[in-house]
C-alpha cells in the first residue's frame, strides 16, 4: 500500500476537502513530497489566496506539523527546516515597521509566491502527464518479434556472456529458494543435453531459456542446460537475444550464412 | 486507393516494436511517391479507427505503433499472469515533469524548484532511460545536463514534445480549482 | 456475433508470443460460454482471411498468431535492415563506452575488461564511425589503437571528452540512497 500513500498529496492538492485534509492530525509529514507540498496542502486547506499569505498563520501551523513529528531526520528532513527559517525570517521581516507603503516588489513574501506558483504549476503538469501514463500503461504493445522475422537478421540486443551469467545467478538463487537442492543421480552429458537442445530449436524454432530452464528436472540437468547455452553461443551455433534486462532470454538456431551479407544501401 | 500500399504498410507498423516513422517508412518504400504513401497511411488509419477492432494504430514520438486498447487491460493481464503495471512515483514523475518543461536542466535547478533533492529520483528516471545526460552547463563546477528522451515520449504517449499540456492548459485548471475551493 | 468478444480476442492474439490456443483463451475467458468463443474466434478468422490485409492469423502447434505474409517479406527485411543500423546492440555499447573512457586503448585491452572478444564490436562501431583507429601501440604484435571520433561527441552532444560524466558523478547518481523514501 506505499504507493497509495505516496499518492496522497497529489491528489489532496488538485481535490480540496478530501476526507484525509478534513482530519488534519491523520496527515504525517512524511506523505508530502517536500516542503512546498506541505505549504500548498496547508495554503488550499485555510483557503489562503497564494498572493496575500498571511504568514504568521500559515508559520503557525507548519510548524505544528514538523513538531508533530518526534524526530526529525537531518538528511530527510532538512530541506522541511529550511522552508521553515525562511518562513520565520519572513515573518520577522513583515514586523519590522515600514516607512511607508512597501512596494510590491519590496514585498518579503514574494520570493516565497513565486515558488509557490511555479511549484502548483508542476503540480498540474504532474497530474495531467499521470492521466496519460495511466492511459499508456494500460495498452499494451509487443515486446517481441513476431515470427516472421529472421532472428539473425533482426538482433536486437544480443546478450553479453555478462547478461547470461548475470541471469543464471538470479535463477540460481530462485532454486534454491525453491529447495530445489536435492540432485539426484542420472548423468546428464553435455553432448547428449547439447543434442536435446539443438532438437527442440529445430522442431519449435526459437526458446524462451528461462521457461527451458525452469523446467529440467534435476537442478544438474538444469545446470547442463546453462552451460549447453553458454556452448552453443560460444560456437555461433544459436543467438541468444535479450530485450530487456532481467527478462527472458530468446534463443534461436542461427542459420548458416550462404554468401556474406550484402547491406541493400548504405 | 492503393490497396496493396495498405497492406505493406499494415505489416511494417506491425512488425515494428517501436513508433515507425514515415521517414522510415519513406526509406523501406523508397519508389513509392510521397503522397501515395500518405493516402495509404490515411486509410489505414481510418480503417483502424473502427470501434469493432482490438488493436489500434497510436501515434506516438514521432511515429505509429499498435497497441491494444486500454479496457482490454484485464483480460491480456490475465493471459500474460502479469500485475498491473508500477506507475512512477509521485517523486519521479514530479522530476521528471520539471526535466521536460524546463529541458536542458541540471539537477541543482531541479531541486530548487522541487524544494526537495532530487538526485535519487534522477537515477530511477536515468534507468528507466525516460531522461539522458546530454552535456554540461558552463557555470561553476560544470553540472551535467538533462533533457527527456524518446522514451519519455513513447511512455506518455506523446508526439512531441509539443504535445505536452501547454501553460494556458495548466492556467486553466489552476483557475478552475481556485473558485472550487472558494 | 459478439463484436466486443471479436476485438478481445484480437487483442490476446496480438499480444501473444506463442500461438495462442483455444484452451488458453477458455482460460482467460472462462465466463464466456464456448459457443460463443467459437463464433467470435471464427468471425475474426474471416475478417483476416480477406485479401488486404498485411496481417494474416495462421494456426500453428495447436494455437492462433498473427503473421505478416511471404509477399511482405522484401520490405520487412528492409525494414529490419533500416532499425538494426540505427540502433547499438549492448555489446557495441559496452565496447563504446570502454574505449571512451580508456581512450586510447587496443583491442586486446578492450577484450580483457569486457571479458569478451571484442573484435566484431569494434568493426559495429568503425562501420558506425563512432570510433577510429589512431596508429599502432608500441607493444609486442604492434598492435591498432582507437579512440573515440569527432562523430561520438556530436552523437552525445558533448563538447570534448572532458565533458564525460566522471566517475564520481555517476556513482553519486546510482549510490543507493540512505534511507528508503519508497
Amino acid at each position: 500500500m506505499e504507493q497509495e500513500i505516496q499518492e496522497l498529496p497529489e491528489s489532496q492538492v488538485l481535490t480540496p476537502g478530501s476526507p484525509v485534509s478534513n482530519d488534519g492530525y491523520q496527515v504525517r509529514l512524511e506523505i508530502f513530497e517536500g516542503p512546498l507540498d506541505l505549504l500548498l496542502f496547508l495554503i488550499r486547506k485555510k483557503k489562503i489566496d497564494i498572493h496575500d499569505i498571511p504568514i504568521a498563520v500559515i508559520t503557525r501551523d507548519y510548524l505544528e506539523y514538523l513538531e508533530r513529528k518526534e524526530q526529525i531526520n537531518l538528511d530527510r528532513e532538512a530541506e522541511f527546516l529550511l522552508i521553515a527559517a525562511l518562513l520565520i525570517y519572513i515573518k520577522s521581516q513583515m514586523l519590522l515597521p515600514r516607512e511607508q507603503e512597501a512596494l510590491q516588489a519590496d514585498d518579503p513574501r514574494q520570493i516565497l509566491v513565486d515558488r509557490l506558483l511555479e511549484f502548483q504549476k508542476v503540480k498540474v503538469a504532474c497530474s495531467l502527464l499521470r492521466e496519460k501514463e495511466e492511459d499508456q500503461l494500460l495498452r499494451w504493445k509487443r515486446t517481441f518479434l513476431p515470427p516472421v522475422a529472421r532472428p539473425e537478421e533482426a538482433e536486437l540486443l544480443e546478450v553479453s556472456l555478462y547478461d547470461l551469467a548475470e541471469t543464471f545467478f538470479l535463477l540460481m538463487k530462485k532454486r534454491e529458494r525453491e529447495n530445489l537442492q536435492v540432485i539426484r543421480g542420472k548423468d546428464v552429458s553435455v553432448e547428449e543435453k547439447m543434442k536435446e537442445m539443438v532438437g527442440y530449436l529445430k522442431s519449435r524454432g526459437s526458446m524462451d531459456f528461462l521457461e527451458y530452464f525452469s523446467s529440467q528436472e534435476t537442478l544438474e540437468e538444469a545446470l547442463v542446460s546453462f552451460f549447453c547455452l553458454l556452448e552453443l553461443v560460444k560456437n555461433h551455433l544459436v543467438v541468444a537475444v535479450q530485450e530487456q534486462l532481467f527478462q527472458t532470454i530468446r534463443v534461436w538456431l542461427r542459420r548458416p550464412r550462404t554468401q556474406p551479407h550484402g547491406h541493400s544501401h548504405e | 486507393m492503393n490497396e496493396q500500399l495498405k497492406a505493406i504498410l499494415e505489416a511494417l507498423i506491425f512488425i515494428s516494436q517501436e513508433p515507425l516513422t514515415l521517414n522510415k517508412i519513406k526509406e523501406v518504400l523508397e519508389e513509392v511517391p510521397e503522397d501515395e504513401l500518405q493516402a495509404a497511411l490515411e486509410a489505414l488509419l481510418a480503417d483502424y479507427a473502427a470501434d469493432s477492432r482490438g488493436i489500434q494504430v497510436i501515434q506516438s514520438a514521432g511515429g505509429y505503433l499498435f497497441t491494444t486498447k486500454p479496457e482490454h487491460d484485464q483480460w491480456i493481464r490475465r493471459l500474460l499472469q502479469i500485475e498491473k503495471k508500477t506507475k512512477l512515483s509521485s517523486a519521479a514523475l514530479e522530476t521528471l515533469s520539471i526535466i521536460a518543461y524546463h529541458q536542458p536542466i541540471t539537477q541543482a535547478e531541479i531541486s530548487a524548484i522541487r524544494g526537495v533533492d532530487s538526485t535519487y529520483c534522477l537515477k530511477t528516471l536515468l534507468q528507466k532511460k525516460l531522461i539522458k545526460i546530454v552535456g554540461r552547463k558552463k557555470a561553476p563546477g560544470n553540472p551535467l545536463v538533462y533533457r527527456t528522451s524518446e522514451r519519455f515520449l513513447q511512455y506518455f504517449g506523446l508526439n512531441s514534445l509539443e504535445d505536452l499540456p501547454r501553460e494556458e492548459e495548466i492556467a486553466k485548471i489552476l483557475e478552475e480549482e481556485k473558485q472550487a475551493i472558494s
